[in-house]
C-alpha cells in the first residue's frame, strides 16, 4: 500500500513546485486566444446575407464562434439548418452565460453540428434581461427541453416555445439558480418550508 | 355406524389434515427450492444464512410475514381487501381433495393394522375394503376433472377482488390483466383436457390413472399436443413467467398485490405456489400416469416397483415444479397483447383442432 | 391531448409511473395517460435528483469540481471525468503523456463495457429476463475490480487527474485486463444465447419504439439510440479526441431503429470496446503517466466545447474561463437528458409494458439528467 | 346429515341473495352473488347433480362473474353508490314478488307431492346417480340436438355482435 500511495505524494509535492518555475509562464505564452475569422466561408456567407446581423466571427482553439444579434437569430438559424450547403441538422446544445453587470447580461449559446459536413459551430447571441429569445423548437425538436432548462436556470424566456415551464426545479420555485446574482447558498425558503416541511435549512 | 363414521368422517378428516399440513410445508419449501434453483441458474448461492444452506429460511420468512404490521390502505374496501387473499388461496387447497396420490388400495395395510387395535375384525375388514377410506386420495368423485377446473377458476376472483379493493391504479391494472388472461387461457386449458377425457372415457381422476394402467400407456404419448397446451396454459393460469403479467414487478410494481403486505401478502404468495403444485399434480395425473411407475407392463423393469407409487407421484410432480422454475430462470416476459394473441389465435385453435382430430381418430378406429 | 371517449365510455386512466418505480431507473416520473393498457400520452417529469452541479462548479476551483462529475453519470464516472479534463487540458494547453492517454482510453472503454453490461442487465430485467441480470453483474464485477485496483474506488472512481493519471497501472493489472478481454466474447455469447434469438425477446423488442434516422437527429439523439437508427455518428470517429484516432474500431449501426436494433448495437459496441482495449494493451508505451499541470489551474480567458462519446451518447462539457481559478461556467450537455426527451414520441400508441422497455432502451441515468 | 347440509346451504343461498340485492357497492354485490352461486352449487352436489354443480361454478363463478367484475371495475364505483336504489319499475317488481311468494307458499303448504312427477312416484327415475355427465351429454347430442345447436348459434351471434359494438371503427 505504501508503494502504491507513493506516486501520489510525488505528484502532490512535485506537481505544483516543478512546473511552477519553468511552467508557470508557459500557458500564458503559448496559451490559446481568440482569433478573428476572416477567411471562413460560412462567416463570409453569413455576412453577405445578414450584414449587420452578424456581430463577429471568431475562433478559439479551432472552434468557430459566430455572434449574432438577437433579432436575426431565428433567420440565421433557419438559414443554417435549411440551406443544403451547410445543413446543420443537429442541434447539440442550447445553454446560456450570465455576464452580470453588462448592459445585455445574457449570452445564449447554441452548438450546431452538421452530419453532412462533419463540422461543429457555436452561435452566440446577447440578450438583455427583459428580452425574449426566439425559440428554435420548430427547427430542432431537441430545443424543447434544452430551452426549458435555460429558462429554468437562467430565467431567459423564449418566444414561440410550445411548453415553456420549469424542468429541473419545482414549478413554483422562485429564482433562477444559474444567474450570477443567485448565491450558491440561496434557496427558496418558502418553498422548502411548504413542501419539505423543513423549517430552515442551514445557510 | 362406526363404519360410516370412520369412512366418511374420521379417516377423511385425518387425510385432509395430513394433506393440508404436508401441502403447506411443501409450499413453504417450494419457495426455498425456487430461490435455490434460480440462484444456481444465476451463478449465485441463494439463501445461505438461516440454517444449513438456508434450510430454515421458509420458517423465518413465515414468521416475518406473520409478525409484520398488518396494513389496510385507508381508501381500500376493507372487507373485500381482507377476504380476497383467502379466496385466492382456498381453492388451491380444495383442488387436492380429488387429486389421487396413490392407488385405491394404498392405505389398506395401514388401516388394517391401526384399526385392529380398536375395532373387531369385521369392521376393520369392511373399512379397509372401502376405497374411499383406503385410497390414496381424499375423495373420488365422478366429475373430478370438472371439479378441478371449476374450483381453480374461483381462485381468479381472489386476484381480481384484491386488485380492485386496493383502490389503487397499479393493482387495478393488474386485476384487469389477470381477469382477461385467466379467462382466455382457461378456455384453451379446458379444451386441452377434453383430449384426455376422450381417450380415457372418464371424468374421475382415479379412473383416468387406472385407465392409463390398463392401456399400458401414459396419455402424454397419446395426446402430446394436449399436454403441451395444458402445461403452457397452466403456466399462464398460475401467473408464472413468462406469463406473470398480473404481477410484473417491473411494469406494474407488483400488480394486484402492490398494496398488500405482511400476512395477507403471504397468502397470495402461497396461493401462487399452491397453484403451481396443483397444476403439476393435475398434469401428472392426466398425462403422466399419476402414481404409476414408468413402463408398468415391462416385466424386467419391475424393480422400479420397489419405489412406492406415492413416491413416483411425488417425483413426477417435483420434475414439473423444476420445469416451472427453470422456465422462470430463462425466459423474458410476454407483453399483454402478445399474450392475448397467443391465447386466442394459437392455443385455442390448436386445442380445438386437437379435440376434433382426437375425436375423429377415436370414431374411425375404435 | 384530446380525450376521446370510447364506445364503452371508459375514461382515460392517468397513471403515475415513478418517481418510485422499479423500472424508471432512479427517480424518473412519467405521467401516463392510458386507454386500457394503451399509452395515449406520456409526460416525463424530472428534476428529483437536481443537485446544481453546474452551479457548484462555478464556485469551486477547476480541480475541486472534478469529483462532482463522477456523480452526475455514476454508471460511467470514468468517461464523465474524462470529457471535462480533456476540455480543461485543451484550454490550458497541457500535454498528456502518451502512456497516460492510452490508459485513459483503455479505462474509458472498460467503463463503456461495464456501463453497457449494467444497461443490458436492467433492460433484460425490465422485460422479465432475470437471469441475464446476474450474468451481466458477474462480468461487471470483474471490471469494477480493475477499477478498484487502479483508482481505489469502484463506482465514483475519480479516475483521472489533470495532465495524466493519479498513478501508473498497478502490478498484475495488464494480466488481469488481458484475461478479462480474452474471456469476454464467450460471455457475450452467453447473453446472446439467452436473448438474441429468443422468441419472446424478439416479440418484445422488434418493432417497438421505431424511430427513423432523420427523426432521431431532429430529436437530437446521440449514442446507441441514434446509431440504432442507421446514423453512423460516433464522436470518437467524427471529432477524435484524446488519441482515439490511433485505434481501429467500427461504428455499430442498426437497420430499423427499434429496440432490438439498439440492443444489437450495444452488444456490438462492447465487442468494439474490447477491440480497442486489446490494441491499447498491445501497444502500451512506456513512460510517465504524470503530465505537467499546475496545482491551481488558471486557464486563460476562453471557452472550449469538449464533446466525447460517453456510453450513453454525446457528452459535452462547454467550459468558459474568465482567467480566474474557478470556471466561469461549466455546461454539461447530458446525452440522456436529450435522449429522454424522445420517450414521449417513442411510447405513443404502445402498451404499458413497452414504456418500461423503452425507458430501458434509452439507457437513462437520472443523476446525469437532473445534474 | 343431508337435511342439515341442505338447510345450511339453503340459508347461505338466501342470505347472500338478499345481500346481493341490498349491497350498495356493486363489487360487494358481485361478491355476495358469487357466494350465493357457490351455495347453489353445493345444493346441486347434495342432490347428486354433480355435473350441473360443477358447471355452475365453472360457468357462473369462473366465467360470468369474472366478466361482470371486469366491467364493474371499469365503472367508477363511487358514482354508482350515490344513485337511487329503486327505479321506476319498483311497482312491477312488487307485484311480481307477491305473485311468486303466493306460489311458493302454495307449494310449501300443498306439500312436496306437487314436485313429484308420475315417473318419480312410480320409482322409475329415483336413481340417476351414476355417470350423469354421460347422460347429460347423450341427451344434448341426441334428443335435444336442435335446441342445443340453436343456443350455440345464438351465443355466436351475440358474441360477434358484442365485438362489432365494441370496435371503434370497422
Amino acid at each position: 500500500m505504501s508503494e502504491e500511495s507513493k506516486p501520489e505524494e510525488v505528484q502532490k509535492s512535485a506537481a505544483p513546485s516543478k512546473p511552477a518555475r519553468p511552467g508557470r509562464p508557459r500557458p500564458i505564452k503559448r496559451g490559446p486566444s481568440y482569433e478573428d475569422l476572416d477567411d471562413d466561408l460560412l462567416f463570409r456567407k453569413l455576412k453577405e446575407k445578414f450584414t449587420d446581423g452578424i456581430v463577429s466571427g471568431q475562433s478559439f482553439l479551432d472552434q468557430p464562434i459566430y455572434t449574432v444579434s438577437l433579432n436575426c437569430l431565428y433567420d440565421v438559424m433557419i438559414y443554417l439548418k435549411d440551406s443544403p450547403e451547410w445543413d446543420f441538422d443537429y442541434l447539440v446544445d442550447v445553454t446560456a452565460l450570465d455576464y452580470l453587470g453588462d448592459e445585455k447580461r445574457f449570452v445564449v449559446v447554441y452548438h450546431l453540428y452538421s452530419h453532412k459536413n462533419r463540422s461543429l459551430i457555436r452561435i452566440k447571441a446577447r440578450a438583455g434581461e427583459e428580452e425574449l429569445v426566439p425559440s428554435v423548437t420548430s427547427l430542432w425538436r431537441t430545443a424543447n427541453w434544452l430551452e426549458r432548462e435555460v429558462y429554468d436556470l437562467f430565467g431567459i424566456e423564449f418566444s414561440g416555445h410550445p411548453d415553456l415551464r420549469r424542468i429541473l426545479l419545482p414549478e413554483d420555485w422562485h429564482g433562477h439558480p444559474l444567474r450570477k446574482d443567485y448565491d450558491i447558498k440561496l434557496q427558496d425558503q418558502a418553498w422548502i418550508k411548504q413542501h419539505l416541511r423543513i423549517r430552515k435549512t442551514p445557510m | 355406524m362406526t363404519e360410516t363414521l370412520l369412512v366418511y368422517a374420521i379417516i377423511p378428516f385425518i387425510k385432509i389434515a395430513v394433506i393440508v399440513l404436508i401441502l403447506s410445508g411443501a409450499i413453504a419449501y417450494l419457495t426455498l427450492f425456487e430461490r435455490k434453483l434460480v440462484a444456481h441458474i444465476q451463478v449465485r448461492l441463494g439463501p445461505m444464512r438461516v440454517g444449513w444452506h438456508g434450510l430454515l429460511q421458509p420458517i423465518a420468512d413465515g414468521l416475518k410475514f406473520i409478525l409484520k404490521e398488518d396494513i389496510i390502505p385507508s381508501k381500500a374496501d376493507a372487507l373485500v381487501f381482507t377476504i380476497a387473499p383467502a379466496i385466492s388461496l382456498i381453492p388451491a387447497f380444495v383442488v387436492f381433495s380429488v387429486v389421487p396420490f396413490g392407488p385405491p388400495e394404498m392405505f389398506e395395510g395401514l388401516l388394517r393394522w391401526s384399526l385392529g387395535w380398536f375395532f373387531d375384525s369385521a369392521t376393520v375388514e369392511s373399512v379397509a375394503q372401502n376405497t374411499l377410506a383406503s385410497g390414496g386420495f381424499i375423495t373420488d368423485i365422478n366429475i373430478a376433472v370438472l371439479f378441478v377446473l371449476s374450483v381453480s377458476s374461483v381462485g381468479i376472483l381472489g386476484i381480481i377482488l384484491g386488485g380492485w379493493a386496493s383502490n389503487s391504479k397499479y393493482p387495478l391494472l393488474g386485476a384487469l390483466r389477470s381477469s382477461a388472461q385467466m379467462v382466455s387461457y382457461e378456455v384453451a386449458l379446458g379444451f386441452s383436457i377434453i383430449g384426455v377425457l376422450l381417450v380415457a372415457g372418464s371424468l374421475s381422476l382415479v379412473e383416468i390413472v387406472q385407465n392409463q394402467e390398463k392401456a399400458h400407456l401414459w396419455y402424454v404419448f397419446v395426446q402430446p399436443v394436449a399436454f403441451a397446451l395444458f402445461f403452457i396454459c397452466g403456466m399462464a393460469e398460475t401467473n408464472r413467467l413468462p406469463f406473470d403479467l398480473p404481477e410484473a414487478e417491473t411494469e406494474l410494481v407488483g400488480g394486484f398485490h402492490t398494496e398488500y403486505s405482511g400476512f395477507r401478502f403471504s397468502l397470495y404468495f402461497l396461493a401462487e405456489y399452491a397453484n403451481m403444485i396443483t397444476i403439476s399434480a393435475v398434469a401428472v395425473t392426466l398425462f403422466w400416469g399419476g402414481w404409476l411407475r414408468p413402463f408398468p407392463n415391462v416385466s424386467w423393469l419391475a424393480f422400479l416397483g420397489l419405489i412406492p407409487p406415492v413416491l413416483w407421484f411425488l417425483i413426477k410432480v417435483f420434475l414439473f415444479l423444476y420445469i416451472f422454475i427453470w422456465v422462470r430462470g430463462t425466459l423474458p416476459r410476454f407483453r399483454f397483447d402478445q399474450l392475448m394473441r397467443y391465447g386466442w389465435k394459437v392455443f385455442l385453435p390448436v386445442a380445438l383442432g386437437n379435440v376434433i382430430v382426437s375425436a375423429g381418430v377415436l370414431l374411425a378406429f375404435l | 391531448m384530446e380525450e376521446e371517449a370510447t364506445i364503452l365510455d371508459s375514461k382515460v386512466l392517468e397513471v403515475n409511473m415513478g418517481p418510485q418505480h422499479p423500472s424508471t431507473h432512479g427517480v424518473l416520473r412519467v405521467k401516463l395517460k392510458l386507454d386500457g393498457e394503451r399509452v395515449l400520452d406520456a409526460e416525463c417529469i424530472i428534476g428529483y435528483l437536481h443537485r446544481g452541479v453546474e452551479k457548484i462548479s462555478e464556485n469551486r476551483s477547476y480541480i475541486k469540481c472534478v469529483p462532482y462529475y463522477d456523480r452526475t453519470d455514476y454508471i460511467a464516472a470514468v468517461s464523465n471525468v474524462y470529457g471535462y479534463l480533456l476540455g480543461v487540458e485543451k484550454l490550458m494547453g497541457i500535454e498528456v503523456p502518451k502512456r497516460a492517454q492510452y490508459i485513459r482510453i483503455m479505462m474509458t472503454e472498460f467503463n463503456r463495457i461495464s456501463s453497457h453490461l449494467l444497461w443490458l442487465a436492467t433492460h433484460a430485467l425490465d422485460i422479465g429476463a432475470m437471469t441475464i441480470f446476474l450474468y451481466c453483474f458477474r462480468e461487471r464485477e470483474e471490471i469494477l475490480k480493475l477499477f478498484e485496483a487502479l483508482f481505489g474506488a469502484r463506482l465514483t472512481t475519480h479516475a483521472f487527474r489533470l495532465g495524466g493519471l493519479w498513478k501508473d497501472l498497478p502490478p498484475g493489472f495488464e494480466q488481469a485486463a488481458r484475461k478479462f478481454i480474452d474471456d469476454f466474447p464467450y460471455r457475450v455469447d452467453e447473453y446472446e444465447q439467452i436473448l438474441t434469438k429468443n422468441r419472446i425477446w424478439l416479440d418484445r423488442t422488434k418493432g417497438v419504439g421505431v424511430i427513423s434516422g432523420e427523426e432521431a437527429i431532429e430529436w437530437g439523439m446521440s449514442g446507441p439510440p441514434l446509431r440504432g437508427s442507421t446514423v453512423a455518428y460516433d464522436v470518437r470517429k467524427a471529432r477524435p479526441y484524446g488519441g482515439y484516432e490511433e485505434f481501429d474500431f467500427d461504428i455499430a449501426v442498426g437497420e430499423n431503429g427499434d429496440t432490438y436494433d439498439r440492443y444489437l448495437v450495444r452488444l456490438q459496441e462492447m465487442h468494439q470496446s474490447r477491440r480497442i482495449i486489446q490494441q491499447v494493451l498491445d501497444r502500451l508505451p512506456e513512460g510517465s503517466v504524470h503530465g505537467k499541470a499546475p496545482r491551481i489551474p488558471k486557464p486563460p480567458v476562453g471557452e472550449y466545447y469538449s464533446g466525447i462519446e460517453s456510453p450513453r451518447g454525446e457528452l459535452g462539457y462547454y467550459i468558459v474561463s474568465d482567467g480566474s481559478p474557478q470556471p466561469f461556467r461549466v455546461r454539461i450537455r447530458p446525452p440522456t437528458f436529450v435522449n429522454l426527451q424522445t420517450l414521449r414520441r417513442l411510447v405513443k400508441g404502445h402498451l404499458v409494458a413497452d414504456v418500461v422497455a423503452l425507458i430501458g432502451t434509452l439507457d437513462i441515468v437520472l443523476g446525469e439528467i437532473d445534474r | 346429515m343431508e337435511v342439515f347440509l341442505f338447510y345450511t346451504l339453503a340459508a347461505i343461498l338466501v342470505v347472500f341473495a338478499i345481500f346481493t340485492v341490498t349491497a350498495r357497492n356493486p363489487v360487494r354485490s358481485a361478491l355476495y352473488l358469487v357466494s350465493a352461486l357457490l351455495g347453489m352449487a353445493g345444493l346441486f352436489f347434495l342432490l347428486k347433480a354433480e355435473f350441473v354443480g360443477a358447471v355452475q361454478i365453472l360457468v357462473y363463478v369462473g366465467g360470468i362473474m369474472v366478466l361482470f367484475l371486469f366491467v364493474i371495475m371499469l365503472v367508477s364505483v363511487r358514482e354508482v353508490q350515490g344513485e337511487r336504489r329503486a327505479n321506476r319499475q319498483w311497482k312491477t317488481a312488487v307485484v311480481l314478488a307477491t305473485v311468486l311468494s303466493v306460489e311458493l307458499i302454495f307449494f310449501v303448504v300443498g306439500g312436496a307431492d306437487v314436485f313429484r312427477t308420475e315417473a318419480v312416484k312410480q320409482g322409475v327415475i329415483t336413481q340417476i346417480q351414476t355417470a350423469n355427465t354421460q347422460n347429460v351429454g347423450q341427451m344434448l347430442y341426441t334428443n335435444y340436438l336442435l335446441p342445443f345447436e340453436i343456443a350455440s348459434i345464438l351465443l355466436l351471434v351475440a358474441m360477434i355482435g358484442a365485438v362489432v359494438l365494441a370496435r371503434k371503427e370497422l
